[in-house]
Order: structure tokens, then sequence, then C-alpha cells
């Protein structure tokens, strides 16, 4: 990168601080952070939830939530104070000069405007442009973003559209004037991972074709490999370390950033466990199909969620099932529990039909099988206390209550929280604390399988790792089977044996996760593996201080 | 296609949730003590046993119960409501009679509580904090709890008898000849006291819920997406707050039109305004069978058209919903 | 033979005289003007022949007539009858009708009408007219003004029953042969009287105009009445305060209203015109039942009762304080009976007496009191009497129910305690002796003789006055019935009711006889001012 | 967090709400009055104590007497247990009944929910008023049969209401692990979800409240009733054909049902506010 660029920075933030209302956990979000963007240069923040990196975002555009205010510090765009503009004049030059797109394309357009004119809205506010040329600039725009057929489209809803579609009209809008800066939040984060690929290259694309400067923050090392040119990390409102991208990530100086590097799980698939072992649970042809409507005059829609499943988990080994949004992944798990019934197909757990099991029979089997669920907020029973909640499983199945909270204490100190956590309530804990209640919960059947929706997908990468280590401590502990469903394939290959890759409903691929990783055979499961950010970047090996 | 199947469906709903309607309400007000013939004869103060089975017999009481709920189930469904025996004329012709004013009445009072409300909403909204906000969220609470008919009471004292403005009871200037335009206004100026009574409690309510849908839209996502495209203060407000802060108030509205019905009971019985919900309230009294099954029929379908027009309403408006849904 | 007979212009002059409101120096009355008056409830139907109600009665009175009309001490004036004689036997009454009479759709009136309606219309369908109709033998048109009714046996109350919701004339070439009840005619009424209908808009107002093919020349003076149809009481009386509307009756205005109504100088008031209806208030107790069965219980709650304070304090000083059976205004009226004044001492030694002893929470006994379902007033007559017979020990529950509710539990003697309001119809045989004969107990029958009251003298008594001749034996007959009953109090009799009429002072000749508001109108004039 | 904790942290957020606190002070000042009124002002709220129409502000009646000579102050007095009465309990049974419906519905969803919800629909198309109407005038006026009336025509908005709590909290995974534990269904919807569902059902009863006091005052205008019980909704019924000559015969009943549907309104908005946090119009 040339000097005579960074000579005049496109953006100066300098001593910025953004101060939070009077209750809040700590006085700033922001706390005194400086950095520069050059013209043509994408600087990344990344930082776990609560780092103040979104906010910091929101202060350059001046979007501030009514609650927060900016503090101190100066914002220069271009030459220009931003912090010193009336609002008027910070008005005009949003969406002009600086953009900003948004981490939920679900949310961030209006769901009762035509996507088209949501593109207009933005160039009648700033040109002179009759309703033609508008109207030319919108197709011109959509085609920039790769829309299919944008000439019918731009008369679509925006419930229409899918996920990335979406984050592609925001795009368009955020290109419509040419701007000199963009400001993306977690764009990303909410799309699949190959819709995650496809954006981040469209961003990248256009960015070096315009030559705008670009604020692109993110939580997702992954991510920030694909596409910073620089790297700045954000802690508890400061930023710790900042750096030119590769600079960073091979070789991080400070000690948040090695901790955070190292949680990142290293795409190395884990060997399998030796040798065969019994089935612990076995499904065939299973379906589940949904219906929904129907009725007298109602059209009926039906997802066929499930179609004709097969697999296997052995005892004591981890089966990772993958696959995006819509796979079916889910339904899956939640048909082998039984919280969903199917419509066809067996299921045989230690031998025995699991399925069909009558109330009773299934009511003798439930504590052998367990969950750990994705959201560690709703997962927990915010009126009950800690102690209750993991001593609900040995209580249903008629333990004493003291026995069964004596164990909940055990289970505790296992999952490495303090027994004092058993008369409290869930929300006093954090979301990596909460998981391990979870997994206490889990544990309180004795279960000899577990099955494990996302438990990590919610977690901040350094808490992931953490919870990580500790389910595959347990695992290998008590010799438990497990049938572990994400979206991530970076998890998927360090926890599995085997990996069954879903889409549509059906298991397109399935095998040991060597295989897998090195030797896929399925078109999709190819494609997966190449979307996955960062894959050619390989994380340092570091030991996290 | 979709809207009409839609309609279709709803229609046939309909009709089976007014069958429900006609049979709970006829034994029902069938285990009430007394009948029309009693009622008679105790307005006239003069009965005997010849009167009282020349009633029966007339109005078909003498009959096996399930035969006469027989008998009007079948002519209802040939949309023949009956005959009222007490006022000797046909029931349609009795409720038909009476729907004009109350659908001036009660759409005149919605309109108004709706727009009103809306725009004391959006008022209110935009000045949180100020003085004029908390001023609308006082006036609407103070609405919101004060019984109608003490409102009603209260206007006629004031703009009737105190001011002499406005007239205190009727639809029109009874024996006024009046024509046309004239006639027009003289109905309006007999409007006002009654369709601003009504509209009051339901104003308040769509003031209040129009400021809290507001002040929740205004932290959605895409209004700071029109935020960062640089929009206009007013346009965001008008064009992205407001028509998405709107939908709650449409539903509610819908949900309140039997409500409104409801309420002309008391501002018609206030006001003398010749409607419907008054003569519910005397067919009630005077146990008129047929009448009283002819006014449940009517306003239970005023109710679905009104949730019907709601819910088409809504599909223009959000696109998201499927018709059928 | 000797006939009474009253001439039409001696009549009506010597009452002008007498009525309140009519200016000694009345002037020539001139056409034109509309009246406007409250009608509340609204009338189910103005057929005055199938409906006996108030409503229907006063509006109804403007376009049907009978043969006569009463003047307010009871006497029978000129009606479509212009002459009338009884014969010494007292059983042949003839009757001579005015000439030139028309019906609203230009057909002649003639004594056929008249048959008909006594013979075949009212003995179908009027329960009040039936019974005095079937009194007669026979009922005769000898020429096509004259009727002649042949009674079977003497019954001088038959001249009584002559006024319009009693015994209207209806024409015959409209209903003969037809359902009475079912008659579509019935929503087009035509009558004989001053007024037409013009249009009836249901909850709103009935609009009436002059008949100008009227009988009596020049009249009625009035171009038009409006009935405003107004339920509600607070809209009544702002009504008649702002002019809105000019004449109100009955109940339409409540009691405490009156003072400050009377006191504006574009009203007056009138309590005439109810002397015919004769209405009064009684306690009605269910003899059948216990302690009701007990003559004691009855006069014990009779003495409880202040009956000053239910005419001061819930009528306002309108009404007078009822001594018997029969009111003071109708005939054979006797005010020489036992007297309850209030004494709460000799109720409670009554019911000390019945072995009816307080029990640790200060009551006796227990009863259940339906309030008659006819408007606020007597709500607050049932509430005074809960708290005048608690302070005997006797703990009343309230229950309201509406008509038809009061209705059946009354006639079918599922009740305890109810309060009644009943009309006496101009003669003790007519409205008073059905509450008492044993022949009269009838299940089923609203306003029979409800409460199971049985005396043998007393039914024998009813028996023989009702077809005497001698005057003075009569009035020793009801003179000792009302003695036997006040000793008895089959029923506590309360108020002889009087109703407030408020008349617009632009109007005259409002109230000119016996019937008030329910006769024709046809006098009422309007002064310019 | 222990319950007190609980306690202090609802009472922090509410206490933000400063018309909750009016609301609440007066409420409590109402409840007092129903409580202890009767002891504080003992006697026969029936008794035609003084002359009738006697005016306000007068030291032996302070709120005047009414149309029999009535003590309005002691009517009001007493007045407020039966309304309160009246309120309170239509809204249990109304809740009662609408949580029930409405949880089986929610919970069971499919075929169950469909029938329930036909139902609910169907009550709720029939005009409430009316309704309520028919069901008093023909179960002749008594406090019984008011409270049932209103409590019938209230119910389907709760029904609804705890219906779409259950839908959202039956796909929650604290539900789904207490299935997958093996609780029974009836575990799982009175300790698991009704407890989490609670919030919008005691906001939406508070505001249910003060509407059953106002219907049963509507009923009681158009002379609906019951004549042993002083209630508020009495004394404006009997008093509204005075109101030309006597004011203050409704105006204090009134006021009196005025200020105590505000202050449950008030309360039930800091409720509101105070339970679900997510809501709070906090910096707004």
């Amino acid at each position: 990168m040339a000097a005579s660029v960074r000579a005049r920075s496109l953006l100066e933030v300098r001593n910025l601080k953004v101060a939070l209302p009077a209750h809040a956990d700590r006085p700033f979000a922001v706390n005194d952070i400086s950095f520069d963007i050059g013209k043509s240069e994408i600087l990344c923040i990344v930082g776990e939830s609560g780092s103040g990196k979104s906010l910091t975002a929101a202060a350059i555009m001046r979007l501030l939530p009514r609650s927060v205010s900016i503090a101190g510090g100066s914002i220069h765009l271009d030459g220009t104070d931003l912090l010193a503009l009336s609002r008027t004049q910070m008005r005009e030059l949003r969406g002009r000069r600086i953009s900003m797109i948004f981490q939920e394309p679900m949310t961030a357009l209006n769901p009762l405007m035509r996507v088209g004119r949501q593109i207009e809205e933005i160039l009648e506010a700033h040109t002179d442009l009759d309703q033609r040329q508008r109207t030319e600039r919108v197709l011109e725009l959509m085609h920039a973003v790769e829309l299919p057929e944008p000439g019918q489209l731009r008369h679509a809803y925006p419930f229409r559209l899918s996920g990335g579609q979406r984050q592609r009209v925001m795009i368009a809008m955020a290109l419509a004037l040419d701007p000199v800066l963009l400001i993306a939040d977690e764009p990303t984060t909410a799309l699949d991972v190959t819709t995650q690929k496809q954006i981040l290259a469209l961003i990248k694309r256009i960015q070096s074709r315009m030559g705008m400067g670009v604020l692109f923050i993110t939580h997702d090392f992954g991510v920030v490999a694909e596409i910073a040119d620089r790297v700045g990390v954000m802690q508890h409102g400061h930023i710790v370390e900042m750096g030119p991208a590769m600079e960073l990530l091979n070789a991080p100086r400070h000690a948040y950033t090695r901790k955070l590097i190292a949680a990142v799980p290293r795409l190395e698939p884990r060997p399998t466990e030796e040798g065969e072992t019994d089935d612990m649970l076995r499904a065939n042809r299973l379906s589940k199909t949904f219906v929904t409507g129907g009725g007298l005059f109602m059209r009926r829609r039906v997802v066929r969620a499930v179609r004709d499943v097969e697999l296997v988990v052995h005892e004591g080994q981890t089966l990772g099932v993958v696959g995006e949004s819509g796979s079916g992944k889910s339904t899956l798990g939640r048909l082998l529990i039984r919280l969903i019934e199917a419509d066809g197909g067996e299921v045989t757990f230690a031998g025995k039909d699991f399925l069909h099991a009558s109330s009773r029979a299934l009511r003798a089997l439930r504590p052998k099988i367990q969950m750990i669920f994705q959201d560690p907020y709703a997962s927990l029973n915010p009126r009950r206390k800690v102690g209750e909640i993991i001593a609900d499983g040995p209580r249903a199945h008629g333990a004493a209550r003291a026995e069964a909270l004596e164990q909940a204490r055990r289970l505790l100190t296992l999952v490495g929280l303090d027994a004092g956590a058993l008369d409290r309530y869930p929300h006093e804990f954090s979301g990596g604390q909460r998981q391990r209640i979870g997994i206490a919960r889990a544990l309180a059947l004795n279960p000899r399988m577990l099955i494990a929706d996302e438990p990590v997908s919610a977690l901040d990468v350094s808490v992931q790792a953490q919870v990580l280590d500790l389910l595959n401590d347990i695992r290998r502990r008590f010799n438990l089977s497990m049938l572990f469903i994400t979206h991530d394939l970076r998890v998927a290959a360090q926890v599995s044996d085997r990996i069954a890759v879903m889409r549509l409903g059906e298991i397109v691929e399935m095998g040991p996760t060597a295989d897998i990783f090195l030797r896929p055979r399925h078109d999709y499961t190819k494609e997966l593996l190449d979307s996955i950010p960062g894959r050619k970047w390989v994380a340092p090996a570091l030991f996290a201080d | 296609m979709q809207r009409l199947q839609f309609i279709a469906q709803r229609v046939v709903k309909g009709i089976v949730v007014l069958l429900g309607i006609i049979i709970l309400n006829f034994l029902l007000i069938r285990m009430a003590p007394g009948d029309p013939a009693s009622v008679m004869a105790g307005e006239a103060g003069a009965a005997d046993e010849v009167f009282m089975s020349q009633l029966r017999k007339e109005f078909g009481l003498d009959r096996p119960l399930h035969e006469q709920l027989a008998v009007y189930v079948k002519n209802v469904v040939t949309l023949d409501l009956g005959y009222s025996y007490r006022q000797q004329r046909p029931v349609a012709d009795l409720l038909l009679e009476r729907v004009p004013a109350t659908l001036l009445l009660t759409g005149t009072a919605f309109l108004l509580s709706l727009v009103v409300g809306v725009l004391l909403g959006i008022l209110a909204a935009s000045r949180v904090g100020q003085w004029s906000d908390s001023l609308v969220t006082v006036i609407a609470l103070f609405f919101y709890a004060t019984p109608i008919f003490w409102v009603g009471l209260m206007g006629i004292l004031l703009f009737s008898v105190t001011l002499g403005w406005l007239p205190s009871f009727g639809m029109y200037t009874v024996g006024g000849k009046l024509t046309g335009a004239a006639f027009a206004l003289d109905v309006l100026h007999h409007l006002i006291l009654p369709a601003i009574t009504l509209a009051l409690f339901h104003m308040a309510v769509y003031a209040r819920m129009t400021r809290a849908s507001m002040l929740e839209m205004r932290d959605q996502d895409f209004v700071r997406t029109a935020h960062a495209k640089g929009l206009r203060e007013g346009r965001i407000v008008r064009i992205h707050v407001l028509r998405n802060a709107i939908l709650p108030v449409i539903t509610m509205a819908g949900v309140k039109a039997g409500y409104l019905i409801g309420g002309s009971i008391v501002v018609e019985t206030v006001f003398a305004w010749p409607g419907i919900g008054r003569l519910a309230f005397e067919t009630v009294m005077q146990r008129d069978y047929n009448l009283l099954l002819g006014v449940f029929i009517l306003t239970s379908f005023m109710v679905i058209a009104v949730n019907l027009i709601t819910d088409i309403i809504y599909s223009f408006v959000d696109p998201r919903i499927e018709l059928g849904q | 033979m000797p006939t009474k007979r009253f001439l039409t212009p001696l009549a009506l002059s010597a009452m002008l005289l007498l009525l309140p409101g009519a200016p000694a120096d009345a002037q020539q009355p001139q056409r034109g003007g509309t009246l406007s008056s409250i009608i509340s409830p609204e009338p189910p139907t103005l057929m005055i022949g199938i409906s006996q109600t108030t409503p229907t009665a006063i509006v109804a009175g403007k376009i049907y007539e009978s043969l006569l009309r009463y003047s307010t001490d009871l006497k029978p004036m000129p009606g479509l009858a212009k002459s009338w004689e009884i014969s010494a036997d007292g059983r042949t009454y003839t009757f001579r009708l005015h000439e030139n009479v028309k019906w609203h759709d230009g057909q002649p009136f003639t004594a056929e009408d008249v048959v008909f309606t006594a013979t075949k219309y009212l003995i179908e369908v009027h329960p009040r007219s039936r019974p005095i109709m079937q009194r007669a033998e026979s009922v005769t048109a000898p020429d096509r003004n004259t009727v002649v009714f042949q009674l079977k046996e003497p019954f001088a109350p038959f001249i009584m029953a002559w006024e319009p919701s009693t015994a209207p004339i209806v024409p015959k070439h409209i209903y003969d042969g037809t359902n009475y009840r079912n008659n579509p005619a019935n929503q087009t009424p035509i009558g004989t009287g001053p007024f037409k209908l013009q249009e009836w808009v249901r909850g709103s107002h009935i609009h009436l105009v002059r008949n100008d093919e009227y009988w009596q020349p020049g009249k009625p003076y009035l171009d038009a009445i409006y009935y405003r149809v107004l339920p509600d009481a607070g809209a009544r009386v702002v009504a008649m305060e702002t002019g809105q509307t000019h004449l109100s009756a009955f109940a339409d205005i409540e009691t405490f209203e009156v003072p400050r109504l009377k006191a504006l100088p574009h009203l007056e008031l009138t309590t005439k015109g109810y002397e015919y209806l004769a209405q009064m208030v009684w306690l009605d107790f269910n003899l059948r039942n216990p302690p009701m069965n007990d003559r004691r219980f009855r006069q014990a709650v009779y003495y409880a009762m202040d009956r000053d304070f239910i005419r001061d304090r819930i009528w306002f000083g309108l009404g007078k304080i009822a001594t018997g059976p029969i009111h003071s205004s109708i005939p054979h009226y006797d005010a020489n009976v036992p007297k309850y004044p209030l004494d709460l001492k000799k109720s409670e030694q009554l019911l000390d007496e019945m072995g009816l002893k307080r029990g640790a929470d200060g009551v006796r006994v227990r009863v259940t009191l339906d309030a008659l379902p006819y408007g606020d007033i007597y709500k607050r007559l049932a509430e005074y009497t809960k708290q005048a017979l608690a302070r005997v020990g006797i703990e009343v529950t309230i229950r309201t129910s509406d008509v038809a509710g009061w209705g059946d539990r009354v006639r079918n003697w599922d009740y305890e305690m109810t309060h009644q309001v009943l009309s006496q119809l101009g003669h003790p045989a007519l409205g008073v002796s059905r509450l008492y004969i044993t022949s009269n107990i009838r299940k089923g029958v609203l306003f029979s003789n409800v409460n199971g009251y049985t005396n043998p003298r007393i039914d024998e008594l009813f028996g023989k006055a009702a077809v005497a001749v001698e005057p003075a034996e009569i009035q020793a007959m009801y003179s000792e019935i009302q003695r036997i009953l006040v000793e008895d109090v089959p029923v506590a009799w309360l108020l002889e009711l009087e109703f407030p009429t408020f008349i617009n002072k632009q109007f005259r000749n409002v109230i000119t006889s016996g019937i008030g508001v329910r006769d024709n109108f046809a006098d009422v004039h309007m002064v310019r001012q | 967090m222990t319950g007190m904790e609980g306690l202090r942290d609802f009472w922090q957020r509410y206490r933000r709400n400063k018309g909750a606190i009016v609301g609440l002070a007066v409420l409590v000042l109402v409840l007092a009055t129903a409580l202890l009124g009767p002891t504080l002002f003992p006697g026969n709220p029936w008794d035609m104590a003084g002359a009738p129409f006697q005016k306000p502000f007068d030291p032996e009646f302070p709120l005047g007497t009414d149309t029999l000579g009535r003590d309005i102050l002691m009517g009001i007095v007493h007045g407020a247990r039966v309304s309160l009465l009246i309120g309170f309990v239509a809204t249990f049974a109304a809740v009662s009944l609408g949580v029930i419906l409405g949880s089986v519905a929610g919970y069971y969803g499919g075929l169950v929910d469909d029938l329930l919800m036909r139902f609910t629909e169907f009550f709720q198309t029939i005009p409430s008023f009316v309704f309520a109407i028919v069901l008093v005038a023909i179960f002749t006026p008594s406090i019984a049969s008011i409270v049932a009336a209103i409590a019938i025509v209230s119910w389907p908005p709760v029904a609804r209401l705890v219906r779409g709590e259950f839908l959202t909290l039956r796909t929650r995974e604290f539900v789904q692990a207490s299935v997958v534990l093996g609780r029974s269904s009836r575990h799982i919807i009175f300790v698991e979800i009704l407890p989490n569902a609670v919030s919008p059902i005691i906001v939406a009863g508070s505001l249910m409240v003060a509407t059953a006091i106002l219907i049963e005052s509507s009923l009681s205008f158009l002379g609906l009733g019951d004549p042993n019980m002083m209630s508020w909704g009495f004394m404006i019924g009997s008093a509204r054909t005075v109101l030309r000559t006597a004011w203050w015969m409704s105006f204090f009943p009134g006021l009196a049902i005025l200020l105590t549907v505000l202050a449950l309104n008030l309360v039930g908005e800091g409720l509101n506010d105070a339970l679900n946090p997510r809501l709070t119009r906090e910096g707004r």
C-alpha cells in the first residue's frame, strides 16, 4: 500500500468515546479509540459481543441508539469534521458519501415497500434524477449487485427474497450514489456459508472497482482472513491491537488477540476413533413432511423437511450433521429424540425401537438420550432456579429432591461452575455458563447419548472453544455417543468422528471426517468446503496466555 | 383469485358462526322466564287466558321448541328472518329501517376515532416527553376510563342545555321538512354529540396504540436503514414508521367493531338515536324473539363483515400476509 | 221510561270552566300549529284494538274513537255517540251516533261498525273489553245511526266501558272476516279520529296529520302532532326544558324533576286527566305462603310502611295516600274504613304475637320482593320498602327483572311479595273486583286475583253490587267490601297515583277530560304569542 | 437472585413509570376504602338517613344525599367493596376460563386448537355488550349474573393471548428440554410454560378489572344492576335521571369509577413496563 495514500486518510477517527447510559455495566462502550481508513482500503474491526465494535460504526454514521451518545473525540471524513455538522448536513452526507449495510437483511428492509422503491428512495432524496432516470439507475444497480431479473425483482417485497438477495439489495442501496466510505456491520453473519462467500466476493469486487474505503465489522476471523487489508481488534471498548491483516492473523502480539485466534477451530479433520463399535442409534428411511394450511379452501403447503434419512451413530462416537439453514438438520435431530413425531421410518436406540415406543416405554428410554440446545437464553426456564432445572430430570423419574439437588451440585462442579449457582436464576449467568448448565441438565440422567443442536453457534469464539472442550471431555469420560448438529464446518471438523452432509432434507454424503474434508465426493460437499471463510488461512498454533 | 377464495372461505366460516349464534341465542332466550305474550299482557295491564293463548298460537310458541328452532333455522337459511308479532311487521323491514342510523353513527364514530386517534398518537409519539405528549396521554387515559354514558350526559348538559349549540336527541329535525344539503347538514348537526361520545373511548384506544406502535417501530432496523440512506425525518416518519406502525391499529380496529355496536346501545339510548343498538336492548326486554334473533344475526354479521374488511385492507397494506393464513 | 240524558254543549262548556290552564277569556281557537309530544316507550303498534299499552292508547287515541269520553269527574261525554239512553231496568243501552262520520279511507261510519266491533272484534281480541261485551245478550242496529245493547242482566258499569282504549270502534269493511291480529291494515290504522297517521319512523317519531274530513266541523285545530320517542329520562327533561317537545305525560318526567319544571315560565303542570284510569300502587302478598298468609303479618307490614314518606320523598308530593281498595276518584269510594298509620311498635307487637322473634342479627323473617319493572320510581319504592321493613326485623331481598320475567313470576304465583300498579277503569266492577274475587283466581293470568285472596262474603258482595240497580244499595255493598278488605289487608294499598302532565303554554285545551292525553285532541289549539 | 431481590428489581422498574406510582397510590386508597371503609363508616348505606336531594359539602353529608336521602359518601365507601368485588371476581373467572382454554389450545395445537379457536371466535363475533345484556336480563340482575355475564363476554381475548404465548413458549427450548427429560404435559403446562406467560396475563387482567367495572356501570345505567348491592354503577344508574337537578348523585360515584379505572390502567401499564422489560419505554 503506497505511503501517499496513508498520508491523507479517508476517515480519521481520533480518541472517540461513546458513553453508555447511567445504569450500564461500564461508563463507555467505546473508550478512546483512534484509527484511520485509507481510500480503497478495507479495515476490519473484529471483536466479541459487547466489545463496542458496532457502536463504533454507528457513531461514525451518527446513528447511535437514543440512550448512548458520543462523549469525546473527533471523526473526520475527507477532512470534514462529522461531529461538527448540523443534523441536516449529516443527513445529506449519509447515503451519498457514507453508506452502511447491516447484519440482519431480514429486518433491515422496510417490509411494506417494494425493494425497487427502497433503492429508488435514496436517489429521490439526494439527486435530481427524474422518474425514468431513477428507474434506469435502480435496474443498473440491481444488475451490478448481481440480482437476477432486476426488471421483475424490483417489484417484489422483501419477504419474497432470500437472505442473500436482500443483502444484495442493501448493498445496491448503499452503492447507489458511489459513496467514498462503506460501513458494513456484520453483513454476512446471518447468511449461510455459501451465500456469505458470494456476498464477501461481491463487496470486495465492488470495493476494488470503485475504490471505496470500507469499515467492516465482524466477529469471524475466517471472514477477516478473507477480506481485510488491515485489522483492528477490539475488547471492552478499546482497540488492543491493529495492523495489516496477514501480519496480525499469523503473528498476533497482544494476549487477547492470541487468545481469540487460538480459539478459532482449526480446519483439521479430527482422526476417527479407532475401531468399529456397536450401533447406539440407527435411523432407517426416516421422513417428515410438514403440511401447513389445508382445509376447505386453503392451499396446502407441503415442505418435505426430512426425506428417507439413513444414519448410524456408533457407541462412543460423534456423528456431525452439517448443512445450511433449511437443510432439515434440526428437524432430523428433533425427530430422532421424538420431539417431533416422524411420518415414517425407523429409529433404533440401544437396540430398542425408539420411534414406535409406547409412551410408557418412551418414558423409560428418555433418560438415556438427552439433548443440548442452541440458544443459551431460551433453553433454560427463566422462572426456575438453576438447581431445580438440573434436578428436574431425576425428579421426573422419581428421585428424591435432596438427592437430586446433591447430584446437581456435583454436576455443576463437573461442568466448571461454582456449586453456589444452585440457588440462582439463569439470567445471572453468561451465555457460556448457561450452556454449561444445559449440559449439566442433560447429564443429570446419566444418558448414553446426546443430541447437540448447534450448541456453540450462539457463543463468542473464545467461549465456544471452552464449551467444545467441555463436551469433548465429557464425551470421553462417560463414553457418550453424540449427534452433533452444526452449520460450521470448522466446528464439525473438530468434534466429529464421522460427518453427514444434509441438503434439502436429504443426506447427500456421509463418511469419516477426514474423508469428507479431504476427499469430498458430492458436489454440494465440495461447494460447502469451498465456502468456508478464510479456508486458505491456517490459524497459527498458539497457546492462549 | 386467491383473494376471492379467501373471501369465500371466510364467508363460509362466518355462516357457520352465525348458525351457531342463532342456535345458542335461540335456546338462551327461551330459557328466560316470560315470553312475548306475557310482556304484552304486562304492558297492557290486562290479560286473560284467551288473550295469552291467542298470542302464543300466533307467535308459534305453542309448538315444541325443537320444531320452532327447525322452522326458524330453515327460514333464516332462505334469508327469511321471520315476523315480529309484537310490532306486526317483518323482522327484515324493522332491521333495515334501523340499519342506516346505526351505520351512520358507528361508521362516523369509527372513522372519527380512528383518524383522530391515530393523529393524536402520531402527535404524541413525535413529541415524546414534551408537554403535548403528556397532554395527549392524559386525555386518552381520561376518556379510556370514563363510562361512555357519563360522557354523553355531560355533553348534553354542556352543549345542549347550557350552550344550546347542539340538539340533545334524535337524528334530524322532525317536521323540519328539509331536503338535500340542508337535510344532510341537519343530520350532521344531530350526529355530532352522539358520534363524538361513542368515538372518544375508541379514540383513546387508538391514540395509545398508535403512540406505542410508533415508538416501537422507530427503533426497528429498517428505520435505521432509512436514516442511513439520508432520508428526511418527515419522510421516514410518514413512509417507514407510520405505515408499519398502523398495522396493529388496523387489527385492533377490526377487533373493536363489536364493541362499537355494544357502545351504541348506550349512546343510542342517551341520544334517542333510532338505531339497532337501542332496538337490541328493547327487544331483549320485550322478548320479541324473532326480532332479537334478527338483531343478533345482523350485528354478528356486521362484526364478521368488518373483520373481513379489516383482513382485506390488511392484506393490501401488508404484502407479507398471505390471504387465508 | 225515565232516561238520563247529557247534552254535548252543556257538558263541554261546564267543563272548560273547570279546567286549569284554560283562560277565562278563551279566545276563539285558531287553526294551525304543530304539537310535539313525548312518547315513551315506543308503542308496539298503533292498532289500539290489539294492544292495550298506554303509548298505543295515547297515539291511537287521536286516530280511533269510541262512543263516549269521560269528564274528570267520570261523567260520560259524547264521543261518536251524540246521546245515549239507559232503560230503567238497567238492561237496555241505546246509543245515537253522529251523522256524517267518515272513516279515514272515506267510507261512511255506521251503526254496523259498532255492532261488528262489539259482537265480533272486541270479543275476539280485547281481554279487558271481552267480559264486558259478553254481558250483551244482543247488539242491534235499528237504523244507520242507532245501536241498541240488550244486556243479560243489569250492569251499571257498562256505561263506563266506552272510551277509546277500552272499546275502540274499528271499521267493519276492513276487518270483518279477516284475521284481526295479522290484518295488514294494522300498519295503516283507519279510524274516525281527528288525526291520521302520516308516517312512523321507528325509533324516532310518529307523525300524525290533521284529518280534514273530521266529523266535527272546523276541528281539529292543529295541523299535525309529532310523537317523539325518547327512551332516556334525562333526554326527556331536556326536551321539555328546551321547548323541543311541548307535552309530557304519565311517567315521562321523573317525579323529582317536577318542582323544577313547574317553575319554568313556559310550562304548565296539571295532574288532571288520569281520573278514568285511576291508578293505584300497592304491595301484594302471595297469600299462599307463610308468613304472608297470616293477617297479622300483613297488618304489621302495613303499619311499618310510612306512606307519607312514599308520597313525599318518592313521588314528591304527587298522589294521595290510598285508604283501601277503591281509588277515591272512581264511584263508590268510601273513606270510612280502618286506618293503618305508621306505627312501628304495633307492627313489632303483631310480629311478636305471631312468634316471629328477632334473631341474633335482628332479623325475624326473610322475604323476597319482586320490584315492579315499570321504571326507576318503582325501584326506589322497592328500596324504600326494604328499608322500611328492615326496621321491624323483616329482611327483604329485592329481585328485579324485566316485564316478561316479572309477569311470568307473578301470574304463575311464583313470588312472595311484589308491588303492583293497576288502573281501576272508571268503576270498581271493571277495575277492582277482578283482584279480590275467588272466581278470578286464574293461574297464568296477570292482573287476575294472583295473590289468591278468598272470602265468600266479598265474592257475594261484588257479585250483587255489579248487577244491582238501586244506587244506595250499591253504595252500601261497596262500603262493606271496603271495610272488610281493609281489615283483612289482602294487599297493602299505598298510593293513589297522580301523574304530572307538562304542557307548553303555547297550547290550550290539551287536557279536557278524564282520559287526559289519551283523548283525541280535537280541541287542542295553539295560541300565537 | 432471591425473591426479595426480584421484588426489589421489579419495584425498580415499576418505579420508573411515574403514572404507575400515582395509579398505585390511588388503587391502594380504593382498596383500603373497600377493606376498611365499612369499619370506619359503620352503618347501612341503604339507610334513608337524611332528606333527599341534600347538596354536597354539608357537614353532615359531605357528598350530599340521593333521591331517597341516602348518604352518598356512605354509598361510595360501601360501594367500593362491591364494585371492586365485581371487577376482581369477574376478571378472575374470565382469566381462569381464558387461561384454561388458551393454554389447552396453544399447547396441544392441531384439531384441539382449531376447535377451541372457532369456539372463541364465536364468542368474539357476538357483540359482547349486547350478549351481556341478554345474559343479565335473562338470568335476572343479581351480583352473580352480572359477574357471570361479564366473565362470559370477557374471556376470549385472554384465551387468545394465552394461546399466543403458549404457541411461542411451546417451541422454546426449555420446554423441549422438559419433554426430553420425560416430564408430563401437566408439569410442562403448569410449571414450565404458565409461569412464563403470567406477566402478560397479569397485565391483561389488571386492565380487565377496569373494563369489568365499566361494564357493570353501563349495565346499571340501563337498569340492569343488582338492587341489593350498593355499587357505584348502581348509584349512577339510579341517579342518571336526576342529573339535571342533582349532579352530585352521579358525579361522585362517576368520579370514583373514573379514578379507579384510571388507576387500574396506570398500574397495568406500570406492570407491563416492569414485567415485560423488553417492551419498556426506556429512552423513549
